[in-house]
């Protein structure tokens, strides 16, 4: 069953060699991610029912659980929702001359070997092959972010794949470490098992450990987008495809704060307090929420500044993750899962933003609520969403974190995540607001929406952020909580 | 047994020094490829070990796909890029060669000094090794911020590569065998489209000197 | 019963009495200047004169200007009533609340601002505007110094300022009644637009401000103003010469000869203060404009000295 | 009843959106529930008040995240500020029904009407909220509809501006009150507003005030906070900004005495010292900045921000009271803020909607386009005149009551023996004096200008007729005006259930019941004022003054003629005083204050005596904006931009070695810990 998740995307990829002209490209990706979701509801049903879905054959490398089905339904639905935005948009670039049917093919391909290195990256047990699978989302998306072949892009991709294989080369040493540590303790079949690990990890050596957490957080940090690593991020979210930029910023960020994440449940169970990952993360998170409050002041381009909104929220989530109450894990999975929905749905706003204005720079737009009615809404509630209002589910995540913050008796930290909060929101209204209004601005474009599907997809995400702010359905809370639980070594 | 491999962490360690000391990209790569070499060597003499001992054939084939791989495949490839962009002489470090050196000095102290922590595990060596092999990868990142080319990066990530393997190697009798060759699969694909972009940035920039690659900035 | 007899005293007393204070002061700074001056009682006849005329009325004006006449000069009656001439005579409810007198007055005072306004004439707008500063810049004096005694009395009311004052002895020997009186003399003069104010006598628009506002006014709406202007003047002697010099000697007396007396001691007391009025204007020359603020943080500092006094000594 | 007002306005929003094709119908089905429902809450509310029970828990409703509840509870405090919302609803919307047809085929109405709905339901569950998290939910969906509305006529660039600075202000804010909050549960654990709030230790109680004080007083918009309001009033629609202005920043006096006053209750005396003296500031420098306005609009914004300092006056008052715990006097001054809260939303919504007939109908804001205004638009005129009168706190409406009573209290705030806390109620005194004469001034100006005296533009010439609901929905919040303030002990009996409820002591009593209202200062039986006898004594004397005319003079004659000119012979509306030219003497007396910069052009013709045009340009200077916000606004930037290029610097080496470093710095983290 789980296998199929692994399969159907290789599959796809083949097709896609195989077979050529458009119509057949967008029918068969959005085939197989529908089946994909299909998929995914069911392995998340048995994940309910039994906690884990764990499979013998090949070593029995896959491993599911509450924590890993959480973000994979991230990654499937979202995949789901781009492959859907992606037809109206392709369409659009080719009917621009922006590219033809080879590249549209290329591009499906990569997209969904990046669909499947996330995938993997997700539900294996073994460390290990959990980093080879993250170093592959790189590889694979790499081309991806590069996909316009200009100067820009280029640059973004060259420097995208030099920092984060830099950075994830660290990850390895991390794991190698990992390895070292656990090595007198786990016999050959076990090795680098995550749940090995995780069970025997009082016994594992905790100087060894603390190395390998820190060069962990260091690799999976540069492809979570933690400041000082975060540098490829906003160039990379900038020059991709906007489909392509909600995955990276909704998905590939996420599984690679999922690995940190594993790694603190190690760590701190071995340790027996938080208090040496703590710091660290907590540090991490308020930099990279300081810095991205800071650009975001004066940011002069939307996409750029989404992709630093990006950063700011990973911060948050490091920050969560550093507190290690229970509040603050759940708060912190929550937080993951509005962020990915929220960012994604601004990104393929920013698409059809883009597509119909041929500008990124924000002075360059006007009147986006006329000209775009239904997406300029959704980005604009979108925005307001991002920046942390009631009733979004942000807010209800954001609240939380802060919550935790106080109720762990560092009101300080509380205090500055609010202030720089305010911040990154006085940045967003001042810059991005005034696309919004005014006349259509100097080039005249005739008002009304062409990516019929993709702003459907758009309301969809808009509909689900809103609601899921007051109200999430009781399997979606249990799932939360028992990953929660699993984190904390209940 | 372990002297030597004591020697030969040393030699690496040694081998990315010179690396740094180089100027001329054919020198960068021959200098890697000796620097594989010793790796693979040590590689071998770890596979020989361990098939007396455990009987454990993996360690030797993933020295066999070492030497295919990093000795003989990356370098040509490697060449050829080069040859391709033809660019001869590389004057391209921000400040001069003994600096670098004594910088690349200090990182190896520095290693020592942070991961002298480590309780000694198996052999009383390993520490020595591991300390080494962490000192190679810093050097290689530093080989990487100093250089402007981007074949140099390329170079500069291979060893930092390298380091990782090796003190898998050293440390632990290496990683679970799909894991290794896991790892071997995503250095050949990174290899290949750095190469490609390698080709790209030259064709667009018509240079590949990184530095150039300043129009994103804030 | 009281109430009645009270309310039928008050309008009768004030409302006659009110123009004679302008004939004594106008004679006495007639006799100042070497002139026989006009009678006393002039300006009873230029009233019923006026009365008589029939009335002017711009056409651009509205309803506003033809009610405000009666609007200030009722009020200013309402305001007489707050102010008992004789404590002798008490009603049997009395509302009558200092600060409400004030914002009563502030009614009266609203529509004839607006009056000023309505006729769409230079000097009317003139008017208005002088009279809206002058009269929110003495505002603030007004209300302390009426608080300061209120504080003493332990209450707004005007009755018990009064019988307060009464058994005070003579007030003004007292340093808060003394200075609270000076700063009260600053308000008088301001509130009836006399030199150094104002100059009712003129009609040069550099020095007018109440007349300008009532200048397009004739007949009886303009006898009207005039009167009401002097009942608010009387009003405020009146509330003067009851608290700062009560004639505390008629205590305990009853019966109509009693209350005869009061009210003649009563007039006597006024006349005092309009000679002394009259000597202010003699010795005075009318300010700039904008030198009147000067004046009015005059008397708010009295005011205010008077209040620190009342901190100071009441304890 | 309750329940069923929030679905009326629910239902109105969701109608408001379905039938959004037809503009006349959906304004007019939409506005008539939201008038059911306000009739709907006014019962309600009076009847809660009226009727012995305290608190009515309306709903609940748990969701699977933690914290986030629904949760409505109403106590009579909540119910007072309900009852207040109502009727201003019910007028604005009547009013809305006739004002709302400018946007007829122009604008979205239907958006508009769910908007409006919404953030009446907003402002609803603000008040009624019951706990401190529901409340920021409602709190902040308030601004966001409220900024939605401000920037609803989004094409001129100063209601974005306006929007902006607004919506980022009221976050900051907010940020305050969330810290609060956090404070308060890191304590307590858990955000019951009607918890008790024992366990919160003195500093951090100190800290709290602080905090909720910045918090609300932003959205009292009290100053130095106060810089969004004069903007966005006026950029929001006339109906909007009646109900901004009448109920919104009021939620932010409710939130003080509910979170101060009702939850932690009174600690020190500098809490009500410190509230005393922000709303003295506010009320002088709120009204000396209205008198300097030129547009209606900002001149009736900036007076809200001196008519929030009255209240707070008197709300600090209370504090101090309750802080040395004197409760009848505690009692009396909260019963004077929150008359004064009431009577402000009913006279200040009114002046907003008789500015929005005035726009509605001369299509301008500015007053020096107006004039005469009297004999086009007789009724609305009427109208504004009772609500300036109001305002301005003249006998014998409403406004005067409130500002007695708070006169009163703090004439009873002094007593011997306390030397420092009197010289602050004699300021506060002085203060109220001075900000209510000139406010007479001000809307003496406003009415005067606009509605007297000669057209001086076109605008006010060529007027359009106002359709009759306008005109009823300001007839009846003027009737209220009046009733208010002839039978206030009716209204205070409203008012007297909240002292009640803190002090146990009921005020109403107090103050002489029937057509007296009388208070007591100290034992002695004092002042008192019966507005109702100078109801009757003054058309009396109105027509004792008829009759004596009739008698003296005989019968009135009356001759029609021109305003007297000089003899110049052209007597023109531009011989008039214009709205800048009345406030003149003042703008010179307070030069200090408003630095007055004017500007000369004089086109000099033939001779230097005959220039052939004169212009004259006079403008005041805001000083918060100059000194304080746009420096601090100034550096933000300049450091965002240096440090965002000294960071993204592009140059990839620089990145690998912010690697680099972050390596080594972790591994000696690693070491030394």
């Amino acid at each position: 069953m789980g296998f199929i998740l692994l399969a159907l995307p290789v599959i796809t990829v083949i097709l896609f060699m195989l077979f050529r002209g458009r119509r057949l490209l967008h029918g068969l990706s959005i085939a197989s991610s529908t089946i994909l979701l299909i998929v995914s509801v069911f392995l998340t049903k048995s994940v309910i029912l039994y906690d884990t879905v764990e499979y013998s054959a090949f070593w029995g490398f896959y491993y599911v659980d509450a924590l890993s089905i959480i973000v994979l339904d991230i990654v499937i639905v979202l995949g789901f929702i781009v492959s859907i935005y992606s037809i109206g948009y392709l369409n659009e670039e080719l009917k621009h001359g922006k590219i033809d049917t080879a590249r549209l093919r290329l591009y499906y391909i990569l997209m969904y070997s990046f669909m499947f290195t996330m995938v993997l990256a997700l539900t294996v047990k073994n460390m290990g092959i959990m980093w080879i699978a993250i170093e592959a989302t790189t590889l694979a998306s790499a081309f991806l972010v590069g996909f316009y072949n200009n100067k820009q892009s280029l640059e973004a991709a060259w420097k995208y794949i030099i920092i984060c294989s830099v950075g994830i080369a660290f990850a390895l040493l991390g794991i190698i470490f990992l390895h070292l540590s656990s090595l007198n303790v786990l016999q050959d079949s076990q090795l680098l098992d995550w749940t090995a690990l995780f069970d025997h990890a009082t016994l594992l050596e905790s100087s060894i450990l603390r190395l390998a957490f820190m060069f962990i957080l260091i690799g999976f940090g540069t492809k979570a987008g933690l400041s000082p690593m975060h540098t490829w991020l906003p160039g990379a979210h900038s020059q991709a495809p906007a489909p392509i930029s909600a995955l990276l910023s909704g998905v590939l960020l996420n599984s690679a704060m999922y690995g940190i994440i594993r790694t603190v449940a190690i760590v701190n169970k071995n340790l027996g307090s938080s208090i040496f990952t703590g710091r660290l993360l907590i540090a991490l998170g308020l930099l990279s929420v300081a810095l991205a409050a800071i650009v975001i002041l004066t940011q002069k381009e939307y996409k750029t500044l989404l992709a630093y909104s990006s950063i700011e929220h990973m911060g948050i989530i490091a920050f969560a993750i550093g507190i290690f109450t229970p509040g603050s894990i759940f708060a912190a999975l929550f937080h993951m899962i509005n962020h990915s929905f929220t960012k994604s749905m601004l990104f393929l706003c920013s698409g059809s933003i883009m597509q119909k204005y041929h500008s990124g720079k924000i002075s360059k737009i006007k009147g986006v609520l006329k000209i775009l009615p239904v997406t300029g809404t959704a980005f604009m509630l979108g925005l307001f969403a991002i920046a942390g209002t009631p009733p979004f589910s942000v807010f209800a995540s954001k609240f939380n974190i802060i919550l935790s913050a106080f109720e762990n008796d560092t009101p300080i930290l509380g205090v500055l995540l609010v202030t720089l909060l305010s911040i990154v929101f006085m940045g967003i209204v001042l810059n991005l607001f005034r696309m919004f209004y005014g006349d259509r601005g100097t080039q005249d474009l005739k008002p009304g929406e062409f990516n019929i599907p993709g702003t459907a997809a758009i309301v969809l995400l808009l509909l689900v952020i809103s609601i899921s702010g007051i109200y999430i359905p009781n399997e979606l809370g249990d799932l939360i909580i028992k990953a929660q639980t699993i984190i904390l070594g209940g | 047994m372990a002297n030597y491999l004591d020697a030969l962490s040393v030699l690496i360690l040694f081998s990315s020094f010179i690396l740094v000391a180089n100027k001329r990209v054919k020198s960068y790569i021959r200098t890697f490829r000796i620097q594989s070499i010793l790796i693979a060597f040590a590689t071998g003499i770890m596979g020989i070990q361990s098939l007396q001992t455990e009987g454990h054939i993996d360690i030797l084939v993933v020295c066999l796909i070492m030497i295919v791989l990093k000795v003989i495949y990356i370098p040509n490839l490697l060449n050829k890029a080069y040859d391709k962009v033809q660019y001869k002489v590389e004057k391209d470090f921000f400040f001069n060669i003994p600096l670098h050196v004594f910088v690349c000095c200090i990182l190896v102290v520095f290693s020592f000094f942070s991961l002298s922590t480590i309780k000694d595990i198996n052999a009383g060596t390993v520490n020595m090794q591991v300390v080494n092999m962490v000192s190679v990868v810093l050097i290689g990142l530093y080989f990487m911020i100093t250089r402007k080319k981007a074949i140099g990066q390329i170079v500069g990530f291979l060893v930092i590569e390298n380091g990782l393997f090796v003190t898998a190697i050293f440390a632990t009798h290496g990683m679970p065998f799909i894991v290794d060759l896991g790892i071997f699969i995503d250095i050949l694909t990174a290899v290949l489209i750095m190469g490609i972009m390698v080709f790209k940035i030259n064709e667009e920039f018509d240079s590949i000197d990184i530095n150039k690659l300043k129009n994103l900035r804030g | 019963m009281s109430t009645f007899v009270y309310i039928l005293v008050q309008i009768l007393v004030i409302i006659l009495l009110a123009p004679l204070v302008n004939g004594v002061i106008q004679k006495v700074k007639a006799l100042t200047q070497k002139r026989k001056g006009a009678p006393l009682l002039q300006m009873y006849f230029d009233l019923r004169k006026l009365f008589h005329k029939s009335a002017v009325v711009s056409e651009v004006s509205s309803w506003i200007f033809k009610a405000t006449p009666y609007i200030v000069f009722s009020t200013a009656v309402t305001a007489a009533l707050f102010v008992p001439v004789s404590t002798m005579i008490t009603p049997a409810a009395f509302p009558g609340d200092a600060i409400m007198l004030i914002y009563l007055l502030a009614l009266g005072r609203f529509f004839m601002v607006l009056a000023g306004l309505d006729t769409a004439s230079t000097f009317g707008g003139m008017g208005s505007s002088r009279e809206a500063m002058i009269s929110s810049l003495m505002e603030p004096s007004i209300i302390v110094s009426v608080i300061t005694i209120g504080l003493i009395s332990k209450s707004t009311s005007v009755y018990q300022m009064m019988t307060t004052a009464q058994f005070a002895g003579l007030p003004l020997a007292h340093p808060v009644y003394l200075v609270v009186f000076l700063a009260f003399l600053v308000i008088i003069v301001t509130e009836s637009s006399r030199i150094p104010v104002d100059d009712p006598a003129t009609h040069l628009e550099l020095t007018m401000v109440h007349e300008a506002m009532i200048l397009e006014y004739s007949g009886r709406h303009l006898a009207l103003m005039e009167l009401s202007a002097v009942i608010k003047q009387l009003v405020f002697i009146t509330f003067v010469v009851n608290i700062f010099m009560p004639h505390d000697q008629l205590i305990g007396m009853v019966g109509i000869g009693a209350i005869m007396l009061s009210l003649l001691i009563y007039v006597l007391k006024v006349i005092v203060i309009s000679v002394l009025i009259a000597v202010i204007e003699i010795s005075t020359v009318k300010f700039r404009l904008l030198s009147v603020p000067n004046l009015a943080a005059l008397s708010f500092i009295l005011s205010f000295l008077g209040f620190l006094n009342y901190l100071v000594l009441w304890r | 009843m309750f329940q069923v007002t929030i679905l009326l306005y629910l239902c109105a929003a969701v109608i408001s959106l379905v039938l959004m094709k037809n503009h006349k119908l959906v304004n007019i089905v939409s506005n008539i529930i939201c008038i059911a429902a306000a009739l709907l809450g006014t019962a309600a509310s009076i009847i809660q008040i009226i009727s012995g029970h305290d608190v009515i828990n309306l709903a609940i409703f748990d969701s699977q995240i933690p914290f986030i509840s629904i949760n409505l509870v109403i106590d009579h405090l909540s119910a007072f500020f309900v009852l207040g919302l109502s009727i201003l609803v019910l007028c604005v919307s009547i009013y809305s029904i006739g004002y709302n047809s400018h946007y007829y085929d122009k604008r979205n109405v239907g958006l508009y009407n769910f908007l409006y709905a919404t953030f009446i339901l907003s402002m609803f569950l603000v008040i009624t909220a019951g706990n401190a998290v529901f409340f920021f939910i409602a709190w902040e969906t308030m601004a966001v509809l409220s900024y939605f509305l401000v920037v609803f006529e989004s094409e001129q660039e100063e209601n974005q501006r306006a929007g902006t600075l607004y919506i980022i202000m009221t976050h900051l804010g907010t940020a305050f009150l969330l810290i609060g909050f956090m404070v308060m549960f890191s304590y307590t654990h858990s955000f019951d507003i009607f918890g008790s709030s024992d366990a919160i230790p003195g500093f951090a109680k100190n800290i709290m005030f602080v905090l909720f004080l910045i918090g609300f007083g932003t959205k009292a918009g009290v100053i130095p906070f106060h810089i969004w309001l004069p903007s966005a009033h006026p950029a929001a629609s006339s109906n909007v900004s009646a109900l901004m202005s009448g109920i919104m920043i009021k939620t932010a006096i409710y939130g003080l005495i509910r979170f101060l006053l009702f939850y932690l209750h009174i600690q020190h005396t500098w809490w009500g010292i410190l509230i005393l003296c922000i709303g003295v500031v506010s009320a002088v420098l709120g009204i000396a900045y209205a008198l300097m306005e030129n547009n209606i609009k900002r001149l009736l914004a900036f007076s809200s921000i001196e008519n929030i300092g009255v209240i707070l006056i008197g709300l600090g008052v209370s504090f101090i009271a309750f802080a040395q715990n004197n409760l009848f006097l505690g009692g009396l001054a909260l019963t004077a803020s929150l008359f004064h809260t009431f009577n402000h939303t009913l006279f200040k919504g009114g002046l907003f909607l008789g500015a929005g007939a005035i726009q509605y109908s001369t299509h301008t804001k500015d007053m020096e386009q107006l004039g005469g205004l009297i004999k086009k638009l007789p009724v609305t005129a009427f109208f504004m005149l009772c609500f300036s009168l109001a305002i301005s706190a003249v006998v014998p409406f409403n406004g005067f009551v409130s500002e007695w009573l708070t006169y009163q209290s703090l004439f009873a705030n002094i007593s011997p023996g306390q030397a420092g806390m009197n010289i602050v109620s004699i300021l506060s005194i002085t203060a109220l004096a001075l900000s209510g004469a000139l406010a007479a001034a001000c809307f003496v100006k406003l009415f005067g200008i606009s509605f007297l005296g000669l057209p001086r533009s076109d605008y006010a010439v060529d007027v359009k007729k106002i359709p009759v609901t306008m005109n009823i929905g300001m007839g009846i919040l003027a009737t209220f005006c009046l009733a208010a303030g002839i039978f206030p002990i009716v209204f205070l009996k409203m008012v007297d259930k909240v002292a009640l409820d803190l002090t146990g002591i009921s005020i109403a009593d107090q103050l002489q019941g029937g057509f007296f209202i009388a208070y007591y200062p100290l034992d002695i039986s004092g002042s008192s004022i019966s507005p109702i006898s100078i109801l009757i004594i003054v058309p009396l004397i109105i027509l004792f003054a008829f009759l004596l005319m009739r008698l003296i003079g005989g019968k009135y004659v009356e001759r029609k003629s021109g305003t007297w000119d000089c003899g110049f012979g052209k007597h023109n509306s531009r011989m008039q005083y214009s709205a800048t030219g009345f406030t003149k003497p003042l703008r010179i007396i307070f030069r200090i204050l408003y630095r007055p910069k004017r500007e000369f052009e004089i086109e000099q013709g033939r001779s230097p005596y005959f220039p052939t045009s004169i212009k004259y340009k006079v403008s005041t200077e805001p000083i918060f904006e100059k000194y304080l916000y746009n420096p601090m606004l100034h550096f933000i930037n300049n450091f965002s931009i240096k440090t965002k290029l000294s960071i993204q610097t592009g140059s990839i080496h620089m990145y690998l070695l912010y690697i680099l470093v972050t390596v080594l710095a972790l591994m000696l983290y690693n070491r030394l810990v």
